[in-house]
């Protein structure tokens, strides 16, 4: 078996670039983090590259299987002789995957961001917490046991938090971060108390185990069961909660939006490629004892992604934030893979879903952030967020231009490009396992290719706006990593994924089934011919469509008030009916009734105090009475 | 003199040189001696028993050394550590050394003021080290009363009657223990046997268990009120709030863990039987602390309290993984000890820092600070994230332990208020990023904030001190793990034969 | 004997009902003397129960009799001082009134 | 026979007049009624035959404290002065005590079963007394007659220096 | 009769001698030269002490009147530790014009009662107990009486010696009646002849009674508070500790040694006295702000904790009543020491006049924080021995719940303990008592009750001792 164990330094690298960026970056002039940090990614992506490529073709499957090998594992903590945290390296088909898309994705971002975050105050922390945040993703998906996975995915969620937060002097972006991070911590209880259920049943962390077909998950019958689910079922639905919580899907999906008040790269990076959908790396990395162990389990998974999907592209079609827009799309998109592994089955063809999943993982990271990255640059040239600030930018900008519209097409599922070939498995998985879903994802493959060229039509065509000075083309620190991620989206499609990322590790052939591809770019083809005619030129075809079906409009546009209800249950019910009462109730009942033990004796005192009323008879009649009263009491009353 | 009584030598030294300080200058600088000498010591003491475990020695307590005191009462001097204790006492001596240097500025009787804080501490010690239940009262209660003057002299706000609320309730809860600990002496040895007060020798001649039902919950109500179990919590938020920053310290990161350490070492170890009996009652109190205290801490306006309530929740989990009894619970507990000493030392001293500068410590006056207190504020959020159980920060080693270790119980009811305690972590983390994003982030508030300087040199000493520890718990928890491990594994043992 | 026909107890009866008598005495008069009065109403009764226990029950020791004779001498002590303190009283209040001395009390 | 009349007369002055001590509102009247009480007690004394204790009685009781209490009398009040009663509730309740405990105590110590020792009598004549009273033997009481003297020594300053005026300080004032 | 035997009295003959001295002294002296009986007096006293801890057997003069034992001389050696630490905190108060012309009754009046209390503690029948305990208390009237211009001194001598004339007729009339169940008034023939008849245990409880008042306990307590607070602060102080120490001791061993058979019995009736006086006297205590009163009432509290000693009807329980006396003298008179040398100097009793007093006098506050920490039983300070043990003692006979009713008591103290340290420390004060400095003779008893506050519970061999000389039920 082939030394893995360099690939240690993959999230090592990172994290000492996050120490010594931290520690000493206020000490150089700010550029210097930046390069520091992207020298490190640089090493960090070749360093993923290598092992992807030796892993994958030189190694090979061996056996016809692709291994899962424990390149480095230490123990880290140690709870009893079988529970431990360990810290390794684990190296199988997804991890590798995941490594190079991490990799991939954070180096383009540090080289946008060189460009992107150029002037800003903190600068030196941006890199610091980009360092940090690749180093937990890459961490995260090199997990060898849950609790390790554990670690980094909360991580994750703090460099999440810090970097939504970055321009902490605003009010709103420090709301989107607070948001964000409680939303998922609530999500993390879940997968807390998943492991521990987990754990508990099986009495091991370790991924190895926990999936191989013998183990203890699978072979285990777990006879308790809890309204007619196992334990086992179970806990991989509270695990699947941490995951839903980190890949936004509905209803813990309301932090997402909010989160790209962080600056544009952050979105790009964490929340489109790598950190949401971690819930997805998840599931499949437990896939094993999903699918056979606890099936029910699965179907919440798949029903979850379904309807999350269509949720999300409907009220991307109604935001105006060009990044929301995208956030949303985010959301369904990851909602696509959920639901994929959720029809997927275990082994050989029947885990055509698991390929497709992860297959549409890897081309939504490149489109997503290529898309997230081209939103930047608009961005940045037009100083606002809002379409309604936006039109007619072909002209201004061709590179972003282009490369948008390759990652418009390419989300839309437009041949040959990658968003194809990927979403084209999953509608194959679903119609073979639920069509209900299938028909869920059907029309959420119509409404992606709407919203999206409503967005793209809005930014580039229709009008132009009086611009404060005018937009100008992106240079060519921020250009490089979009015709890099464009390059990626056109091609990754290509790559023969069910040769390498499947669900027991085997590789099979996956065909391209016409039955599903034809109509799936026929209903792309027709949601982008209704974005074109309603928006590529003025027309007031959309308000009027928006006004014949109103209700509707109004729910997609406020996002079917979840943040409202959130918020009802936030400071309502948790602080104005538990919270405060808590604190009412220790003030006056806990703490008056110790005040009050204080009060009654010093009141005890005072009432008494006649007792000693100065006057001698009435001395000498207490003592008098009390003689007579203790030979009553000792000689008649208590006389053994 | 062996080698564990300069623990308790070294701060009595030291305030007898502090009294002949002449002025704030000499007495800061006694103190930081003294408590470095602490510091170093423990460094030597953490190594030697290291290295003693390593070279074999598997005795349960190490550097053992008796005298007879009273004999007619069989009451001895008797010191000894084994992990858990080395842990503590490591824990204490940070503590202290990082509250001289927050204090470092104390212009009103600073004598009085050093005397008091070092004295309070070698009671500490003294309790850490005591293998004899006598002396481990005594000094239980010397660290427990110069609190009163410290509140009462240099705290702020009410302090009179917080320092007298403190104090009386403290000590209604030691007069528990004194029962307590009577009752354990004459049940200690068989009828006709030298009674005893040793550790050891007690849980070794074993506790009729009749008694045991008496007297369990007379002693680990006494440690929790110090341990601030709910409804005997409430002199923490009120006495931290008065207190001084040097003070709330070290009562929140050493003195309540007085109460975990004496709850579990006298009241679980030596009655197992009644223990389990009775732990239901307990573990509901303690689940209810834990919750109730983070809720409670959601809604509070005062850092300190905040804090306090906070307090309240992670302490409650201290005793809630005591009742566990089992290995990996009880190892979560003391590592929460350590952990949450460490934090809420962490926090108290930054508190008392902002509140040095900005005269106010209600988050809605203060805002936007990072910007101005960029060490301060960075110091704040890890304290933060370590409290809500950032992993690589010592509050999630401590605290997942505890959850594992809990949910391993083999009864259902235990593993279900284990789900309880386990969603403070999320309670937590809404009050945490309140806080900082209140108090840190945003716009500035006040004007006069803008000309604010960040930490001094001693500041920067202490906060630092302290991250270090805690970090370096949070990254290499295991040989610290492994340690109290070691010497859980006996007394574990101990308590399963006993069941 | 000069006793033949009256029991023990008749001298315990008039004792003891003295005895009470000079309690009552002490719990109501107002006169600081006369609360000394009663308590010589006290050491008598007592006295005369020593002497009535040794005369009729212990005759072959004489300790109830000399225990009433030093009794006797300490009444006569205590009455000295407790008068020259009564004196003082007067001197300071300028009463013996025993509600009017209590300038302590609580 | 006599010895019971004699008795019953005793024990009705001795009864009569202790009450009329603790209730007449004249202080010097009452100062009177206990005299005739402590020569009733001298007289049972005499009944028992403890002529040397009656003989003390007659004149440290009756001859010393009591002219004391006079003077002292005499000192404080007017002869006409009449005592203030004590208010009803007191009065009531101090006799609800008093009566209280004597019953108590009469039922008490009557129920009890006295028991002479039968053993040989010791005359209490002032030979046997005096005889006693320096013995240091046991059943001698030379130590409480030196010790007694020491407390009448102690009254006695005890009184002085509570009852002599302060020679610079009264004049000062 | 030998010489040796008469020396077992030494301690009674000496201070008999030495009051006799005195009185001689002080007829030569006159005037102003009457000052320089206070330094005569105390060394003479000294060397009494000093003798009074030469090596001495144990025996039994007078027919058994009169025993001495390890533990009676050894309290007398207490007592008159005690007494030594009394006279010199007394010199400065004694040293005032006013006082001149009776510098030697302070001085006879107190040894008279220190002889009534040894003699009450040697005593081997209810004769020479009843002698002691009077000759312990009348002259104490007097001496509280003994400020003549004071209308409170007066009132406290009379509140005390009608309460205690009272309190003896009856408890009197209790040996009375024990005479007449048992036969005798000697302590070994009373125990031999002890039946538990309602009549001698009515006739125990009138005893107890009278006991109990010396001992101010609860409901007898009542002229405590009052004597206390009118007496000059010496003799309150002396009262508190001398007399109260003695008594404390004297019951334990007559209830030891009289009355075992009955054990069951006076443990009821001390439990039910103990929770009384401990909560009646900790309720009082709480309101008070003169300080002597407050030290009344907190010594009634005590003296209920001393029952939990006595209680114990042990061995155990004897030493550590001992102890705890021990412990508590010191204590004691370190805290009326500093009040009295303010009191001296200032005349200033209230709890409010020491607000502040740390600013300017900051030794005697440390030492009064000390004395009312050991009184709280707060360690390392000997109170906190004390205490533990005499909790032990009643523990020993599985008193739990008595245990607990004084621990939560002692709780209570701890809060008013901590009202004077408020005062000292805390509170603010625009004049406060102005920094003076007390002379020799006040700072060498301050220095003396300091150190056995400090050391007595520390060095363990004080304990020893008393354990190696104590006895139980007998």
């Amino acid at each position: 078996m082939t030394n893995y164990s360099y690939t240690l330094f993959i999230p090592l690298i990172p994290l000492a670039m996050f120490l010594l960026i931290g520690l000493t970056g206020h000490k150089f002039k700010p550029i210097v983090s930046g390069y520091a940090g992207t020298l490190g990614l640089t090493v960090a992506a070749f360093l993923s590259y290598i092992t992807a490529i030796r892993y994958f073709f030189i190694e090979g499957a061996v056996d016809g299987t692709y291994p899962m090998i424990k390149a480095v594992s230490t123990v880290w903590l140690r709870f009893t002789d079988t529970l431990h945290i360990d810290l390794g390296v684990l190296i199988d088909p997804i991890s590798v995957m995941m490594l190079v898309v991490i990799t991939t994705v954070s180096l383009m971002v540090h080289l946008y961001s060189l460009g992107y975050m150029k002037g800003e105050r903190g600068f030196a922390r941006f890199y610091a917490f980009l360092s940090l945040f690749s180093f937990s993703m890459l961490g995260l998906v090199l997990a060898t046991n849950i609790f390790q996975m554990y670690i980094f995915w909360e991580l994750v969620g703090v460099s999440s938090f810090l970097l939504i937060g970055f321009y902490y002097e605003k009010p709103s972006a420090v709301a989107a971060s607070k948001k964000a991070f409680i939303v998922t911590r609530f999500a993390d209880l879940g997968f807390l108390i998943g492991i521990l259920m987990l754990s508990f049943t099986t009495d091991t962390f370790d991924f190895k185990t926990l999936t191989s077909l013998d183990g203890p998950i699978i072979t285990s019958t777990a006879g308790a069961s809890f309204m007619g689910l196992s334990v086992i079922t179970w806990s991989l639905i509270f695990i699947f909660i941490g995951g839903a919580g980190k890949s936004a899907m509905f209803p813990l999906h309301i932090w997402l939006p909010d989160a790209m008040e962080g600056p544009t790269p952050v979105s790009a990076l964490i929340h489109a490629a790598t950190m949401v959908v971690a819930g997805v790396y998840l599931v499949a990395r437990l896939f094993p004892a999903y699918a056979i162990a606890a099936p029910d389990a699965l179907h919440v998974v798949g029903y979850v992604g379904g309807f999350t999907s269509l949720f999300a592209a409907v009220i991307a079609i109604t935001q105006i934030d060009i990044k929301r827009v995208l956030a949303f799309s985010t959301m369904s998109q990851i909602g696509y893979m959920m639901m994929s592994l959720g029809v997927s089955g275990y082994g050989d063809h029947e885990g055509l879903g698991y390929m497709a999943s992860m297959f549409h993982l890897f081309t939504h990271a490149m489109f997503k952030a290529l898309l997230f990255l081209g939103a930047g640059a608009i961005i940045h040239a037009v100083h606002s967020n809002n379409m309604t600030d936006m039109g007619g930018l072909r002209k201004y900008m061709p590179i972003t231009h282009i490369t948008f519209l390759i990652a418009c097409l390419t989300i839309a599922g437009i041949p040959p490009l990658s968003g194809f070939w990927s979403k084209d498995e999953i509608l194959a998985a679903a119609l073979h396992h639920n069509p209900i879903l299938f028909g869920i994802g059907f029309g959420v493959a119509g409404l992606t290719a709407f919203y999206m060229f409503r967005l793209y039509y809005n930014i580039f065509w229709g009008t132009d706006r009086h611009y404060h000075h005018t937009p100008h083309e992106a240079p060519a620190i921020m250009t490089f990593p979009l015709l890099f991620l464009a390059v990626a989206s056109v091609f990754s499609g290509f790559l023969p994924f069910s040769h390498m990322v499947t669900s027991d590790g085997k590789p099979f052939e996956a065909h391209t089934d016409m039955l599903v591809a034809i109509p799936s770019v026929v209903i792309a083809l027709i949601g982008i011919t209704f974005a074109t005619i309603m928006y590529k030129k003025p027309s007031t075809i959309p308000d009027r469509l928006a006004g014949s079906i109103k209700g509707l409009y109004k729910a997609s546009l406020n996002k079917f008030w979840f943040d409202e209800i959130y918020l009802f249950v936030t400071k309502r019910v948790i602080f104005a009916y538990i919270s405060r009462p808590i604190a009412w109730f220790d003030r006056h009942v806990v703490d008056a009734t110790m005040n009050l033990v204080g009060w009654t004796v010093t009141t005890a005192s005072n009432k008494i105090k006649g007792l000693q009323s100065g006057q001698l008879q009435q001395y000498a009649m207490v003592f008098v009475s009390s003689v007579v009263i203790l030979v009553l009491l000792f000689v008649y009353l208590i006389s053994k | 003199m062996d080698i564990l009584s300069w623990f308790v030598a070294i701060p009595v030294l030291t305030v007898m040189a502090i009294l002949f300080a002449k002025d704030l200058k000499q007495t800061r600088i006694i103190s930081a001696i003294g408590m470095s000498a602490q510091l170093g010591l423990t460094t030597w003491l953490v190594y030697a028993y290291l290295a003693e475990r390593a070279a074999g020695n598997a005795a349960a307590w190490l550097f053992k050394y008796d005298v007879t005191w009273f004999t007619s009462l069989n009451i001895h001097y008797t010191v000894g550590v084994d992990g858990i204790s080395v842990a503590m006492i490591a824990l204490t001596s940070v503590v202290i050394f990082a509250g001289v240097f927050a204090s470092w500025r104390t212009d009103y009787l600073p004598r009085e003021f050093f005397i008091s804080l070092i004295l309070l501490s070698s009671g500490v010690f003294g309790f850490f080290i005591s293998l004899d239940l006598f002396t481990m009262f005594l000094f239980y209660e010397i660290a427990v009363i110069p609190m009163y003057l410290l509140i009462g002299i240099w705290g702020t706000g009410p302090k009179e009657y917080s320092a007298m609320k403190l104090t009386l309730m403290l000590m209604g809860g030691s007069a528990l223990i004194m029962v307590g600990l009577l009752g354990v002496y004459f049940n200690s040895a068989p009828a006709g046997q030298q009674l005893t007060f040793n550790l050891n020798e007690i849980a070794a001649n074993g506790i009729p268990v009749v008694a045991q039902q008496f007297f369990f919950p007379m002693l680990f109500l006494g440690f929790g009120v110090l341990g601030a179990l709910f409804p005997f919590h409430t002199w923490s938020p009120d006495g931290h709030a008065s207190a001084p920053t040097a003070v709330s310290m070290l009562h929140a990161g050493v003195l309540m863990k007085l109460g975990g350490y004496g709850a579990f070492r006298v009241a679980i170890y030596l009655m197992p039987e009644a223990a389990q009996d009775q732990a239901w009652i307990f573990i509901i109190l303690t689940s209810v602390s834990v919750v109730y205290g983070a809720f409670g801490a959601v809604v509070q306006k005062d850092l300190k309290y905040i804090n306090a309530y906070s307090s309240v929740s992670h302490c409650g989990l201290v005793l809630f993984a005591i009742l566990m009894m089992n290995q990996t619970a009880l190892n979560g507990a003391i590592l929460q000890m350590i952990s949450h000493g460490l934090m809420t030392a962490l926090f108290f001293a930054l508190i008392g820092m902002i509140y040095g500068r900005t005269h106010t410590r209600m988050i809605n006056e203060m805002g936007g600070l990072m910007k101005v207190l960029p060490f301060l504020g960075v110091a704040y959020v890890i304290a933060g994230l370590a409290s809500l159980g950032l992993p690589g920060l010592s509050g999630f080693v401590a605290e997942m332990t505890i959850f594992v270790g809990a949910y391993q119980h083999t009864d259902l009811f235990h593993r279900f208020v284990t789900i309880m305690a386990t969603t403070s972590i999320v309670v937590t983390a809404v009050y945490i990023l309140r806080v900082v994003g209140v108090l840190l982030f945003g716009p500035i508030r006040d004007e006069h904030h803008l000309h604010l300087t960040d930490a001094t040199w001693w500041e920067r000493l202490s906060t630092v001190t302290l991250i270090t520890a805690i970090a370096a718990v949070g990254i290499f928890p295991l040989w610290l793990s492994d340690m109290i491990n070691f010497s859980l594994r006996p007394i574990v043992e101990r308590i399963v034969a006993a069941l | 004997m000069m006793t033949e026909g009256i029991p023990l107890e008749y001298f315990l009866i008039v004792s003891t009902l003295m005895f009470f008598i000079g309690i009552f005495g002490f719990l109501t008069r107002k006169n600081l003397i006369t609360m000394l009065m009663s308590i010589e109403l006290i050491l008598n009764s007592v006295n005369i129960n020593f002497v009535a226990f040794n005369s009729y029950l212990y005759p072959h020791q004489m300790q109830g009799q000399f225990y009433s004779l030093i009794i006797i001498a300490v009444a006569a002590a205590e009455a000295a001082v407790a008068i020259a303190i009564i004196i003082n009283i007067y001197r300071n209040f300028r009463s013996i009134e025993t509600d009017k001395v209590d300038e302590m009390k609580y | 026979m006599n010895n019971q009349v004699m008795f019953f007369l005793l024990s009705a002055i001795i009864l009569i007049f202790s009450v009329l001590t603790v209730t007449t509102r004249r202080v010097l009247r009452a100062a009177v009624y206990l005299l005739f009480v402590l020569v009733a007690t001298a007289g049972i004394y005499f009944q028992l035959q403890y002529n040397f204790l009656a003989a003390v009685q007659l004149t440290v009781y009756a001859g010393g404290i009591v002219v004391l209490i006079i003077f002292s009398i005499l000192l404080t009040s007017h002869i006409s002065e009449r005592a203030p009663r004590a208010s009803a509730a007191k009065a009531a309740l101090s006799a609800l005590a008093t009566v209280a405990g004597a019953i108590l105590v009469l039922l008490t110590v009557l129920q009890f079963n006295f028991t002479p020792a039968r053993l040989e009598k010791v005359e209490p004549t002032v030979t046997n007394v005096g005889r006693a009273l320096v013995s240091y033997k046991e059943y001698g009481y030379a130590l409480p007659f030196e010790a007694i003297s020491i407390l009448l020594l102690a009254a006695m300053i005890g009184a002085i220096v509570v009852a002599k005026k302060e020679s610079n300080q009264e004049k000062q004032k | 009769m030998t010489f040796q035997d008469i020396l077992l009295m030494r301690h009674e003959l000496l201070l008999s001698v030495l009051m006799l001295l005195i009185l001689i002294i002080d007829l030569m002296l006159k005037g102003e030269s009457r000052k320089s009986l206070i330094p005569v007096s105390l060394t003479l006293f000294l060397g009494v002490v000093i003798i009074g801890f030469l090596p001495a057997s144990e025996g039994s003069i007078f027919g058994g009147m009169y025993k001495t034992n390890g533990t009676t001389l050894l309290m007398k050696n207490i007592l008159n530790i005690a007494t030594l630490i009394v006279f010199l905190q007394s010199a400065a108060w004694l040293k005032k014009e006013e006082n001149n012309q009776k510098l030697a009754e302070f001085f006879i009046l107190i040894l008279s009662t220190l002889i009534g209390m040894n003699l009450m503690i040697s005593s081997g029948d209810f004769l020479m107990f009843y002698i002691g305990l009077e000759t312990a208390t009348i002259p104490l009237a007097a001496l509280a009486a003994y400020t003549h211009h004071q209308t409170k001194s007066a009132e406290a001598g009379i509140k005390l010696i009608l309460s205690s004339a009272l309190s003896s007729g009856i408890l009197l009339y209790g040996i009375s009646m024990i005479y007449g169940t048992t036969g005798s008034v000697y302590f070994t023939e009373v125990a031999a002849k002890w039946s538990n008849e309602p009549l001698n245990i009515m006739a125990f409880i009138f005893f107890f009674s009278g006991m109990a008042f010396k001992i101010s306990l609860v409901p007898f307590h009542l002229w405590t508070a009052d004597v206390y607070e009118g007496a000059p602060v010496n003799v309150t102080s002396y009262l508190s500790v001398v007399s109260k120490g003695s008594a404390a001791f004297v019951l334990m061993t007559v209830l030891y040694t009289v009355f075992p058979a009955m054990v069951e019995h006076w443990q009821t009736v001390l439990y039910v006295i103990a929770v009384l006086t401990m909560t009646i006297g900790n309720l009082f205590a709480l309101r008070q702000k003169n300080m002597k009163r407050f030290l009344a009432f907190s010594s009634i509290a005590q003296a209920g904790f001393i029952l939990l000693g006595i209680i114990g009807a042990s061995q155990l329980g004897m030493t550590t009543t001992i102890f705890f006396v021990l412990t508590y003298v010191f204590t004691n008179l370190a805290a009326f020491g500093v009040v009295s040398a303010i009191s001296n100097e200032t005349g200033k009793e209230n709890m409010d006049d020491y607000n502040g007093l740390y600013q300017t006098n900051p030794k005697l506050s440390l030492l009064l924080m000390l004395a009312l920490f050991s009184l709280a039983g707060i360690p390392p300070v000997a109170g906190f021995f004390g205490k533990f043990f005499l909790f032990a003692s009643a523990a020993s006979q599985s008193f739990y719940w008595l245990v607990f009713i004084a621990v939560v008591n002692a709780t209570i103290s701890l809060y008013y303990y901590l009202l004077p340290v408020k005062a000292i420390f805390i509170n603010k004060n625009e004049n406060p008592i102005p920094s003076f400095k007390s002379d020799v003779y006040t700072r060498t008893g301050l220095i003396i009750a300091a150190l056995g506050t400090l050391l007595i519970g520390l060095l363990s061999i004080s304990y020893e001792y008393i354990a190696s000389l104590s006895y139980g039920l007998q």
